[in-house]
C-alpha cells in the first residue's frame, strides 16, 4: 500500500513538475508547482516526518506559493501567455539536463548505500531540542542566524519592493 | 674656507620664480618688479662677495683651489653617478659675477621697459627662472648636471623669446630657437653618453684632472675614422656649445630670437646664455687641449674664426638694429672661441684662455649696454629699423653717451675695455696661428665699421619726422645704462691674468704695443669710413652697395643660410625621407597594428555572443561543464 | 522508511525532479517561472536530505534540520527575489529575461 | 507508518468495523472503511454547513427582531435544503476569456482544504479520523492553503472586482494567520504537545486550558477569536466580499454549485475555527466539571458540538454588532496591535509556566 502511494506521489510530482516548467499560463504553472510541493509533503508524511510535511505545507504552500501568486496577480493579466522558448534552446537544455540526469543516475546506481533497517519514530520535541541545543552537534547558531536572516530579508524585501517612493521621500 | 653659502645665489632666483610664477595673478605689478630686482640684487651682492672672498683667499701655494659641494643623486655604478652640487673655481666665480650683474641690471631696466605690459609679473618670473637656470649651469659640478641646466636654460629662453605669444613671428622664432638648439643638444647628449661610457664618470674634476694622465689613457681606448672616441665625444659636446652660442652652422636662430623683448636679448642673447658654449669649452679645456694633441681645439678655433668673419660681414648689411647687434654678438663669440682654440695650457702660453674669458667679461658688459641702449631707442621711436631713426642725440643724451662708450669699447678704441681684451686675443692668435690672426684683424676693422654705421645712423644723420617727439628714457632704464657704461670702461683695467687662467696659476700679461697699434688703427680706419659714409645723409653707401651687387645681396640675405636649411628640411627630409618613412609607417607598421586590432575585434564579435547577459546561458555552460567533468571523474574512478 | 521502496527509487525520483528544475531554469523566459524552477531544484535537494537521513541514519535528525533550514532559506530567497521582480516591473514594465540582460558584453 | 494504525481511532462503531472485516478480505475491508469514513465526513459537513446557514439567518433575524425563514418546513428548518436544491439545479455560467482550468479548480480548492482540516478533530474520545502527532500544526498548514483557492478564483474570473477581492482576501488571510498561529502557540506552550487528543487529555485533570493559563490564556483566546473571524473573511472583516464596494468579491462570477462551495466553505471554516478554539480553550469533548464523565452512554460529541455552537453564535454576534473595517484599519489592527500583543503574550505565558503559576 505504501508502495502504491509512493508511486502515485512520484507520478504526481514528476508530472506536475514537467507541467510546471512547460506550461505557458503562468498561474497554472504556479498551481502545478503547488501540487509538486504538496506531493513532496506527502512524501514526508510517508516517511513519518509529519512536522516537516506541515512545515512544507505552511511555508511553501501558504507562504511561497502565495507570494508567487501575488507577484503574478500584480504583474500579469489572465489573458497573457508566456513567450515561447526557441526550439533550439529547448533542445540544448533538454540534452544537457538529460546528460546530467544520466550521469547522476549512473553515479547513484553504482554507489552502494549502507541502508539500515532500524525504525525510529520522530518526535517534534526531538527536532526542537536539536535545533536549540548548544551542545556538540547542536544547531542553535545556525538557527539564530536563520532568524536574523529572515528579519533582514523581511526588511530588505519591504525596502526593495517599495522602490522609488521611499528614496524620493528621503 | 667655506663657500657653501654660494648655493643661495641660484636658489634666490628659484624662489622668486616660484613665488612670482605661482601667484602671478595675485601679485600686483608694482610689487613684482621690486621683488625681482631685490632678489637679483641680493644674488648680485652675494656673488660679488664670493668673488672677493675667492680671489683674495682662494689660493694655495699660488694655485687657485677648486671647491666642490655636492650630493649624490642617481647612482648607476660605483663610479658612474649623477651628483648635484656647487663647483667653485675661477671661471665659475667669474661667470657668477657676470650673470648676476647683467641679470640685476636687466631687472632694473625691465621695470621701466616693460612698464604697463599685461604679463609684467609673468615676465619677471621667467627672468628669475632664467637666472636660476644660468647660475645652475655655471655652478654645475658634472656634465650631466650641466646638461640639465643647459636644457632648462633652453626652455626659459624659449619662454622669453615667445613672451609676446600673440605675435606669430615671436612664436615662430621661439620654436626655431628651441628646435635648432635642441638639435645641437642632441650632439651634446650623445657626447656625454659617449664620454661617460668610456671614462665612467661625469665629473668635471675627473675629466679635467690637471696632470692629463687619465685623459691620455682614455684617448687610446678606441678610435673611429682616425680619431679617438674621446675626441669624437668632445666634438659632439662642442656641437651643443655651437648650438647654444650661435656659431656656424647653428647660428640661424639668433637673429630671429630678437623677437623677444629687448631686455631679454640683452640678458640671454648677448651676455649670458650665448656664451654658455664658450664656458663649456673653457670648463673642459684640459680635455680639449690634451686629447689627441688638441684636434678638437683646432675645430673650436676654426669654427670660431669663420663664424666671427661671416657674422661681421652680414652685420654690415643689416638694417634692423637688434639684428645688427645679434650678428655682432655672434662675431664676438666667435672671437672668444678662436681665442680658446689658439690657447695653450701652461703659464703665459695659456694667454688665449685668459683672453677669451676676459673678452667674455668685457663683452658681456658692453654688449648688454648696447642692447639696453638699443632698447631705450626702440622704446623711444617704436621701431627696430634704422630708416626710422636719426639725430636722436638731441633727444636722448644719456642713451647717446652710453651707447657711444659701448661702441668705442667694442671697436677696440684704446683705453676702453674692449681694447684690452681684444688685444690679448690678437696677441694669442698672432703667437699661434697667423691665418686666424689676419682674419681677426679684418673682423676688428669690420666690427668698428658696422658698429659706427649703427651709431651714426641712429644718433646723427637726418632728423626724421617723428610722430611723437622722442624723449629720454626713465631713470629706471638709464641707471643700468650708466652703470654698464662705467663697467665698459673700467672692466678693461681688471688684471684678469691674475685671476682666470687655464692652469689656475696667475701670471703677468702685458700689452703688446705693435699688435695693439695695428688693431686700434684698423678699428679707427673702420670708424672713419663709417663717419664718411653715414655722418651726413649721403648716397655714398648706396653706391658702394650697388658696386658690390651680387655679393652684397648674398651677404644681405645672410648667405642664404635660412634658405639652405629650408631646402634641406623641406625638400630632402620631408620630401624624400619622410615620405618613404610615412609610407612604411602607414602601410607596414600601422597596417600590422590595425590588422591585429581588426582580427581581435572580429574574433571578439564572434565570441561575445557567449556573454549574453542571461543567467540561464551561463548556468547552461556551467552545468554542461560539470557534466563533462563528472563524466571524466567517474570514468577515471571506475577504470 | 517506506516499505517496498529502495533508496535508489527515491534518489531516482529526486534526481528527475532536480533535472526538471534545471531544464525549467534553462528554458523559461519569465523571471517568476525561472524562480519557480529554482524552487523545484531546492525541493529536490531537501527531499534528498530527509530521505537519506531516514534510510541511512534513522537515529539522527540532521537531515531533517537541514531540510528545515533549506525551507527557511527558500522562503527568504523567494521573498527577496519577488520584491526585486516587482520593483523591476515598476521600472521597466517587464519581467522577461531578455529585457534584463543589459550587463552583457 | 502503518496505515492500519490510522484506522484504530475510529471506534465510533466498532461493530460496523468488525462486521465489514468479517464479510470482506482484509485489504478490501480497509479500503471500504476508508471510503465509508470519507463519505460520513462529507455528509456530516454538508449537513452541518447547511444548518449553519440556517442558523446564521435565524440569528440575524433574532438580532434584528424579525422571524427569519419560516415557510419551508417547521420553523423553516428545510429552507436551506430548498436553497441548496435551487443552487444545484442552476446553470453554471462563466465569463469569456477566463482561465477555465483554474476557474473550475478554485472552489474545490477551498472546500477540500476546509474539509481536510476536519479530519484531525477529536469529536469525541474515539471519533477522530486522523490523530496525527502535530495536529494543531497540521490545522495551521491546511488553513494556509485555503487562501490559494480564493486567490485563484479572483484571478481567473477576469474581473477586476473579483481580483481586488482576492487580493484583499490574500493579504487579510496571510496577516491574520500569524495571529492565529501565535495564539495557538501560546496554548501549545501550556500543553507541551501538538497532538489534539493529548491536548484534550491534558485538560481532563487540570481543568480547561483557558482556566489553567488564566490571564495569558484569556488574552490568547480573545486574539484567536478576532483573528479567526478575520481569517474566515467574516464581518466585521468581510472586505473580501464587501457588497457595497466589490459586488460579491472573489466569487462574483461564480454561479450554481461552484458558488455554493464557496458559501459552504465559509461556514465550514467558521466551524473549524470554533472547533480549534473549543479544543484549545474549552476542553474539547470534556464535559464541564466532569458531570457526564461517568455516564457511559452519554455521547461526548454532544459537549463538543454545544461548545462549538456557542462559539459560532459568538462569531455571528460579532457580525451583527460591529461595522466593517477599512483595509488599512484591518492591517493596522493586525500588525500594530495584535502581533505585538501576541508576542508579549507568549513571553507572559512562558513566564507563567516557568514560575509554575498555572492553576
Amino acid at each position: 500500500m505504501e508502495t502504491i502511494i509512493f508511486y502515485i506521489l512520484a507520478a504526481i510530482i514528476i508530472l506536475f513538475a514537467v507541467a510546471s516548467v512547460t506550461s505557458r499560463k503562468i498561474l497554472r504553472a504556479v498551481i502545478y508547482l503547488l501540487f509538486v510541493l504538496i506531493g513532496i509533503a506527502g512524501l514526508y508524511f510517508l516517511v513519518d516526518y509529519n512536522f516537516l510535511a506541515a512545515i512544507q505545507l505552511t511555508v511553501y504552500g501558504g507562504g511561497i506559493i502565495v507570494l508567487f501568486i501575488f507577484a503574478v496577480l500584480l504583474i500579469h493579466h489572465v489573458e497573457l501567455e508566456l513567450e515561447k522558448t526557441a526550439l533550439k534552446k529547448k533542445l540544448i537544455a533538454g540534452a544537457l539536463s538529460a546528460a546530467g540526469l544520466a550521469v547522476t543516475l549512473w553515479a547513484i546506481s553504482t554507489y552502494p548505500f549502507p541502508v539500515t533497517d532500524t525504525y525510529t519514530s520522530i518526535e517534534v520535541a526531538d527536532i526542537g531540542l536539536l535545533l536549540l541545543s548548544y551542545e556538540d552537534g547542536g544547531f542553535i547558531l545556525p538557527f539564530e542566524v536563520i532568524s536574523v536572516l529572515l528579519v533582514a530579508v523581511m526588511i530588505g524585501a519591504i525596502v526593495i519592493a517599495k522602490g522609488k517612493k521611499l528614496t524620493e521621500n528621503n | 674656507m667655506d663657500f657653501s653659502y654660494t648655493i643661495l645665489i641660484p636658489l634666490i632666483p628659484l624662489a622668486l620664480f616660484l613665488i612670482l610664477g605661482l601667484f602671478s595673478k595675485k601679485i600686483p605689478a608694482s610689487i613684482s618688479g621690486w621683488l625681482g630686482s631685490l632678489g637679483l640684487g641680493t644674488s648680485f651682492a652675494l656673488s660679488l662677495y664670493t668673488a672677493y672672498h675667492y680671489f683674495m683667499e682662494g689660493k694655495l701655494e699660488g694655485v687657485y683651489q677648486t671647491f666642490i659641494y655636492k650630493q649624490t643623486w642617481l647612482v648607476f655604478t660605483d663610479k658612474l653617478h649623477i651628483d648635484l652640487g656647487v663647483l667653485i673655481d675661477p671661471i665659475s666665480v667669474m661667470m657668477m659675477v657676470v650673470v648676476t650683474t647683467i641679470s640685476f641690471m636687466v631687472h632694473l631696466y625691465s621695470r621701466g621697459y616693460m612698464h604697463g605690459d599685461d604679463g609684467y609679473t609673468r615676465f619677471f618670473s621667467y627672468l628669475a627662472l632664467f637666472s636660476f637656470s644660468m647660475l645652475g649651469l655655471v655652478m654645475a659640478t658634472n656634465l650631466f648636471q650641466m646638461y640639465i641646466f643647459w636644457e632648462l636654460v633652453g626652455a626659459s629662453s624659449f619662454l622669453l623669446i615667445g613672451y609676446y605669444y600673440t605675435k606669430p613671428s615671436a612664436v615662430a622664432a621661439a620654436k626655431k630657437a628651441f628646435i635648432v638648439t635642441r638639435f645641437a643638444d642632441l650632439g651634446f647628449l650623445l657626447g656625454i653618453l659617449l664620454i661617460s661610457y668610456y671614462t665612467g664618470t661625469f665629473d668635471f674634476q675627473d675629466l679635467t684632472s690637471q696632470e692629463g694622465m687619465l685623459i691620455a689613457g682614455w684617448g687610446a681606448s678606441a678610435s673611429f675614422m682616425g680619431l679617438s672616441v674621446f675626441t669624437w665625444g668632445l666634438i659632439l659636446i662642442y656641437m651643443g656649445g655651437v648650438g647654444k652660442s650661435a656659431m656656424l652652422p647653428f647660428h640661424i636662430w639668433l637673429p630671429d630670437a630678437m623677437e623677444g623683448p629687448t631686455p631679454v636679448s640683452a640678458l640671454i642673447h648677448a651676455a649670458t646664455m650665448v656664451v654658455a658654449g664658450v664656458y663649456l669649452v673653457a670648463r673642459l679645456f684640459p680635455a680639449f687641449y690634451f686629447v689627441d694633441g688638441g684636434f678638437a681645439l683646432q675645430v673650436v678655433a676654426y669654427v670660431g674664426a669663420i663664424s666671427s668673419l661671416v657674422a661681421a660681414l652680414i652685420a654690415i648689411t643689416q638694417t634692423d638694429i637688434k639684428r645688427i647687434l645679434a650678428f655682432s654678438t655672434m662675431s664676438q663669440i666667435g672671437y672668444m672661441m678662436l681665442a680658446l682654440g689658439v690657447s695653450k695650457y701652461e703659464g703665459h702660453e695659456g694667454l688665449g684662455y685668459m683672453a677669451s674669458m676676459f673678452h667674455l667679461f668685457t663683452h658681456a658688459m658692453f654688449k648688454a649696454l648696447l642692447f639696453l641702449g638699443a632698447g631705450s631707442v626702440i622704446h623711444a621711436v617704436h621701431s627696430n629699423y634704422m630708416k626710422d631713426m636719426g639725430s636722436l642725440r638731441k633727444y636722448m643724451p644719456i642713451t647717446h653717451i652710453t651707447f657711444l662708450i659701448a661702441a668705442l669699447s667694442i671697436a677696440g678704441f684704446p683705453g676702453f675695455a674692449g681694447f684690452f681684451s681684444k688685444d690679448e686675443i690678437l696677441v694669442a692668435a698672432f703667437e699661434n696661428n697667423k691665418l686666424i690672426y689676419y682674419s681677426s684683424v679684418l673682423v676688428a676693422g669690420l666690427t668698428a665699421f658696422y658698429m659706427f654705421r649703427l651709431y651714426f645712423n641712429i644718433f646723427w644723420g637726418e632728423d626724421r619726422k617723428y610722430k611723437h617727439t622722442p624723449h629720454e628714457s626713465p631713470l629706471s632704464m638709464t641707471i643700468p645704462l650708466i652703470f654698464l657704461a662705467f663697467m665698459s670702461i673700467a672692466g678693461g683695467y681688471i688684471p684678469f691674468s691674475q685671476f682666470v687662467t687655464a692652469d689656475l696659476m696667475p701670471f703677468e700679461a702685458h700689452i703688446n704695443i705693435p699688435l695693439a697699434a695695428i688693431a686700434s688703427s684698423v678699428g679707427i680706419i673702420g670708424i672713419i669710413i663709417a663717419f664718411i659714409f653715414y655722418k651726413k645723409p649721403s648716397e655714398l653707401s648706396k653706391k658702394f652697395s650697388n658696386a658690390f651687387g651680387v655679393i652684397y645681396t648674398f651677404i644681405y640675405n645672410k648667405l642664404y643660410f635660412d634658405e639652405l636649411y629650408l631646402f634641406v628640411t623641406k625638400k630632402i627630409l620631408f620630401g624624400i625621407v619622410a615620405f618613404s618613412a610615412s609610407w612604411f609607417d602607414k602601410n607596414v607598421v600601422d597596417g600590422s597594428m590595425i590588422g591585429i586590432g581588426n582580427v581581435t575585434v572580429s574574433v571578439a564579435n564572434k565570441i561575445k555572443g557567449m556573454q549574453s547577459g542571461k543567467l540561464q546561458d551561463y548556468a547552461m555552460s556551467f552545468v554542461g561543464g560539470i557534466v563533462v567533468i563528472a563524466m571524466v571523474v567517474f570514468y577515471i574512478w571506475i577504470s | 522508511m517506506i516499505a517496498g521502496i529502495s533508496i535508489y527509487d527515491i534518489l531516482t525520483l529526486t534526481s528527475i525532479l532536480f533535472f526538471i528544475g534545471v531544464y525549467g531554469f534553462f528554458t523559461r523566459e519569465n523571471l517568476i517561472t525561472v524562480l519557480m524552477s529554482v524552487e523545484l531544484i531546492l525541493n529536490a535537494s531537501a527531499v534528498n536530505f530527509v530521505l537519506i537521513n531516514t534510510y541511512l541514519y534513522p537515529d539522527l535528525l540532521q537531515g531533517a534540520v537541514f531540510s528545515i533550514f533549506i525551507i527557511a532559506l527558500a522562503a527568504a530567497e523567494t521573498a527577496l527575489a519577488i520584491a526585486i521582480i516587482i520593483n523591476l516591473y515598476k521600472l521597466i514594465y517587464s519581467v522577461e529575461v531578455k529585457d534584463t540582460e543589459t550587463m552583457k558584453y | 507508518m502503518n496505515f492500519t494504525q490510522m484506522i484504530i481511532p475510529l471506534n465510533i462503531t466498532k461493530t460496523i468495523s468488525d462486521w465489514i472485516y468479517s464479510i470482506m478480505p482484509e485489504t478490501a475491508a480497509s479500503y471500504t472503511i476508508m471510503v465509508i469514513i470519507a463519505v460520513a465526513y462529507l455528509a456530516l459537513f454538508a449537513v452541518a454547513g447547511l444548518y449553519l446557514v440556517l442558523l446564521e439567518r435565524k440569528v440575524a433575524a433574532w438580532f434584528q427582531l424579525r422571524i427569519g425563514p419560516n415557510r419551508v418546513g417547521p420553523w423553516g428548518l428545510l429552507q436551506t435544503m430548498a436553497d441548496a436544491l435551487k443552487l444545484v439545479s442552476k446553470e453554471l455560467t462563466s465569463t469569456i476569456k477566463i482561465d477555465k482550468f483554474l476557474y473550475n479548480l478554485a472552489p474545490y480548492f477551498v472546500i477540500v482544504s476546509a474539509l481536510m482540516a476536519m479530519a484531525v478533530f477529536p469529536f469525541s474520545e474515539q471519533f477522530q479520523a486522523f490523530d496525527i502527532n502535530i495536529g494543531v500544526f497540521f490545522l495551521i498548514a491546511i488553513s494556509s492553503i485555503g487562501v490559494i483557492g480564493i486567490l485563484l478564483a479572483g484571478w481567473s474570473s477576469n474581473n477586476k472586482y473579483a481580483l481586488i477581492g482576492a487580493m484583499r482576501s490574500g493579504l487579510q488571510t496571510i496577516s491574520y494567520e500569524l495571529s492565529v498561529g501565535l495564539s495557538i502557540l501560546t496554548m501549545v506552550l501550556l500543553t507541551g504537545t501538538l497532538q489534539l487528543s493529548e491536548i484534550i487529555e491534558a485538560q481532563r485533570t487540570g481543568g480547561w486550558l483557558i482556566l489553567q493559563g488564566h490571564v495569558p490564556s484569556i488574552i490568547a483566546f480573545m486574539i484567536f477569536m478576532v483573528a479567526g473571524t478575520a481569517e474566515t473573511n467574516r464581518a466585521p472583516f468581510d472586505l473580501v466580499e464587501a457588497e457595497s464596494e466589490l459586488g460579491a468579491g472573489f466569487h462574483t462570477e461564480y454561479s450554481g454549485m461552484k458558488f455554493a462551495y464557496f458559501f459552504l466553505a465559509e461556514f465550514i471554516n467558521m466551524f473549524i475555527i470554533s472547533s480549534i478554539a473549543v479544543v484549545l480553550f474549552f476542553g474539547g469533548w470534556l464535559s464541564p466539571f466532569g458531570i457526564t464523565e461517568n455516564i457511559v452512554w452519554f455521547p461526548q460529541v454532544f459537549w463538543f458540538l454545544i461548545k462549538v455552537l456557542g462559539l459560532i453564535f459568538l462569531m455571528m454576534w460579532f457580525r451583527w454588532t460591529f461595522p466593517r473595517l477599512r483595509v488599512d484599519q484591518l492591517l493596522t489592527l493586525e500588525w500594530k496591535y495584535l502581533l505585538p500583543l501576541n508576542l508579549m503574550n507568549i513571553v507572559l505565558m512562558a513566564i507563567v509556566i516557568w514560575l509554575n503559576w498555572t492553576i
